[in-house]
């Protein structure tokens, strides 16, 4: 098969999939054929379609589960003018506890509740279930055996990420030895506070849908 | 969201007051003027609860409105603080969750633990305030890490997939593989959920039987009146004659099959029970007796 | 806004749209715009994408309600692999209801639903019909006569069974991480997990979140 050809089949092959496409995925396209390309071809022509998109409106991107094709954060404003829906938009709590499987997964609902300091409704670990962001990737030997969740491939893809590792690392915890010995004991009255008016603030994103039903 | 309260709070708060009804009680007493450096125009402690995820939350709260360092909290002040929040909230009578009022005893112990004299040989990491410090530093990284997360562009939101239309695709059909633990496991999870184990005395119920009352019923289809000891198979021995038998006697206290003779000592039949409607035998056409 | 930045926008839009669009719509796109761009730019964008494609796997078509991009038939028998190449999977509804069908047999639609707590589409039954896996034996004479449903001799050749006894009884079911450790989740391996001794098993997918509620 000629080179273009082959580029031809693998563009429109990865414009038309309705889920992301590995190299080996889209060799397997081609495996009826008299001539299978080689896997660097298909590498080659996955780079040439980068490069073939990289001043257009959208771009081949590769995510967790392979490539694929999709608009560019740039024109999001024109783009999502298409979409009748809004996009489902998250509580706080259910994005806190997302965060926390993310990072300190394996992790049961208990350790969740326990560093967030309230119990988590139901309905979010269905939902995060449901969207196949977190799955069940044991039960921890503690009594009652509960179940430990993980992240999955699909909350990678859908947020763009190639591993977990391209996510930002975790704020450092300080030491409380070490920065502020000296103020261990020195406290209440002598703090002084200002007492500007204070208005209540964090109100964005608390209340949401998901944790409302 | 961000409140952008047009009141004015603790400088005009007095002569705005004069008139006003209190507006919340605490402890019994009417309080017409709001606790200061932390007000909140009572409209807004509706929804108090929804905007904060939990004590660490608030507590956090109260410590960033201040500029402070979590490592120097300082606990005489948030503890009345959040107190008076409290005091407040349970004045609205908004339903308060438990954990908000834990956090409120676990601010009065430390408090009251540090106002102790302390025994000199005592160290820092005797602090009372350590355990909560470090939960507070906890809760605010992942916190900081959602809101990383939220930032993140996403499909749906930001990115959208593209999915272009396949021309005239022969849908070549490939039908499910299925094996046989994916089906113990469905049982299995639709078993748990329904409690059938614990309502029911299906365990005694053997499978043959219920195998064998298909069986009795799929040559009914077939034939619509059998004889009756043409059901049972001799080469199965007594199990198998007792297991059909039995089989019969169920389906037919399910009134699902008759059992007819026409005189005595004439073969019985069994037949399905009676069909009301002349001709209308099995629904579904094609799918019976296969 | 630049010739470029309109055709990169249209382009975009009409990859991620799901339904065709017409030059109107498109124009729709911009109507927050400060500056909105002529019906005939975006035509002119149309013809210039229709050319840009021309020797591409993929084209811009016009069709009654509109335009769309489309693969092209030349290279349809390779697009089409898509499709097939991901083993299809039954829900769990369409296992669960074959499993009741199995062990509760002879049993209708309505004890079904009972047992699951929620009705079920009547394409699973169709679709169990259709492969024979059960059959209509009879109907219960309740008022409507309800088809009453078992498990057919296909049924068994397709899962290897003499006779339904050589399944496990649903005693041992109730056991079944006990009994079958050989369920156990395999990725083991992929899974990390430090944190304490662990048993992994097979629950993927938003099980527990149905359990919950």
């Amino acid at each position: 098969m000629e080179f273009k050809q082959l580029k031809n089949i693998v563009e429109a092959a990865l414009l038309a999939a309705d889920h992301p496409l590995t190299a080996d995925q889209l060799l397997k396209l081609f495996e009826d054929d008299e001539q299978i390309p080689s896997k660097d071809d298909v590498k080659k022509v996955i780079s040439e379609l980068e490069e073939d998109c990289a001043e257009r409106g959208y771009e081949l991107k590769k995510i967790a589960s392979g490539y694929r094709y999709q608009t560019r954060v740039e024109i999001q404003g024109w783009v999502s003018k298409l979409r009748v829906e809004r996009p489902p938009k998250y509580s706080r709590a259910f994005m806190e506890t997302l965060a926390l499987v993310v990072y300190r997964q394996p992790i049961t609902r208990a350790e969740i509740e326990d560093v967030r300091g309230v119990s988590i409704s139901s309905s979010i670990f269905k939902v995060l279930l449901e969207r196949e962001w977190i799955k069940i990737i044991g039960h921890k030997e503690v009594p009652g055996r509960p179940a430990m969740y993980g992240t999955t491939k699909k909350f990678l893809d859908y947020f763009n990420l190639k591993t977990l590792n391209e996510l930002p690392s975790l704020a450092e915890i300080k030491d409380l030895d070490q920065v502020h010995p000296e103020l261990a004991f020195m406290d209440a009255e002598e703090q002084k506070v200002p007492d500007a008016p204070v208005q209540l603030e964090v109100i964005e994103g608390g209340v949401d849908a998901e944790t409302r039903h | 969201m961000t409140e952008e309260q047009p009141k004015p709070a603790s400088e005009d708060a007095p002569q705005a007051q004069q008139n006003e009804m209190p507006f919340a009680m605490v402890h019994g007493e009417p309080v017409t003027v709001p606790p200061q450096d932390l007000y909140i125009p009572p409209d807004a402690l509706e929804i108090f609860l929804d905007a904060f995820e939990g004590p660490l939350d608030l507590l956090l709260y109260l410590i960033k409105r201040q500029n402070l360092d979590i490592l120097t909290l300082p606990i005489a002040n948030i503890t009345q603080q959040y107190i008076e929040y409290i005091g407040l909230m349970k004045d609205l009578r908004l339903e308060l969750a438990a954990e908000y009022l834990v956090m409120a005893a676990m601010l009065a112990e430390i408090k009251s633990r540090m106002l102790l004299p302390r025994p000199i040989e005592e160290g820092e990491e005797d602090d009372p305030r350590a355990e909560l410090i470090r939960r507070l530093q906890e809760y605010e990284r992942f916190k900081k890490a959602a809101e990383d997360i939220e930032e993140i562009p996403r499909v749906e939101r930001d990115v959208f997939e593209i999915n272009v239309i396949q021309t005239e695709v022969v849908v070549e059909e490939k039908l499910p593989q299925v094996e046989l633990k994916d089906l113990m496991h469905s049982l299995h999870q639709v078993l748990r959920r329904s409690e059938m184990y614990a309502a029911h005395e299906i365990k005694k119920e053997t499978l043959s039987l219920r195998e064998r009352m298909t069986q009795v019923l799929s040559s009914l289809a077939v034939d619509d009146f059998v004889e009756f000891s043409s059901l049972f198979t001799i080469a199965e021995g007594r199990d198998g004659v007792i297991v059909t038998f039995t089989a019969i006697l169920e389906l037919l206290k399910d009134r699902m099959i008759e059992i007819v003779q026409s005189e005595m000592f004439a073969p019985i039949y069994i037949k399905p029970a009676s069909q009301i409607v002349e001709g209308e035998t099995l629904e579904g056409g094609g799918n019976d007796g296969v």
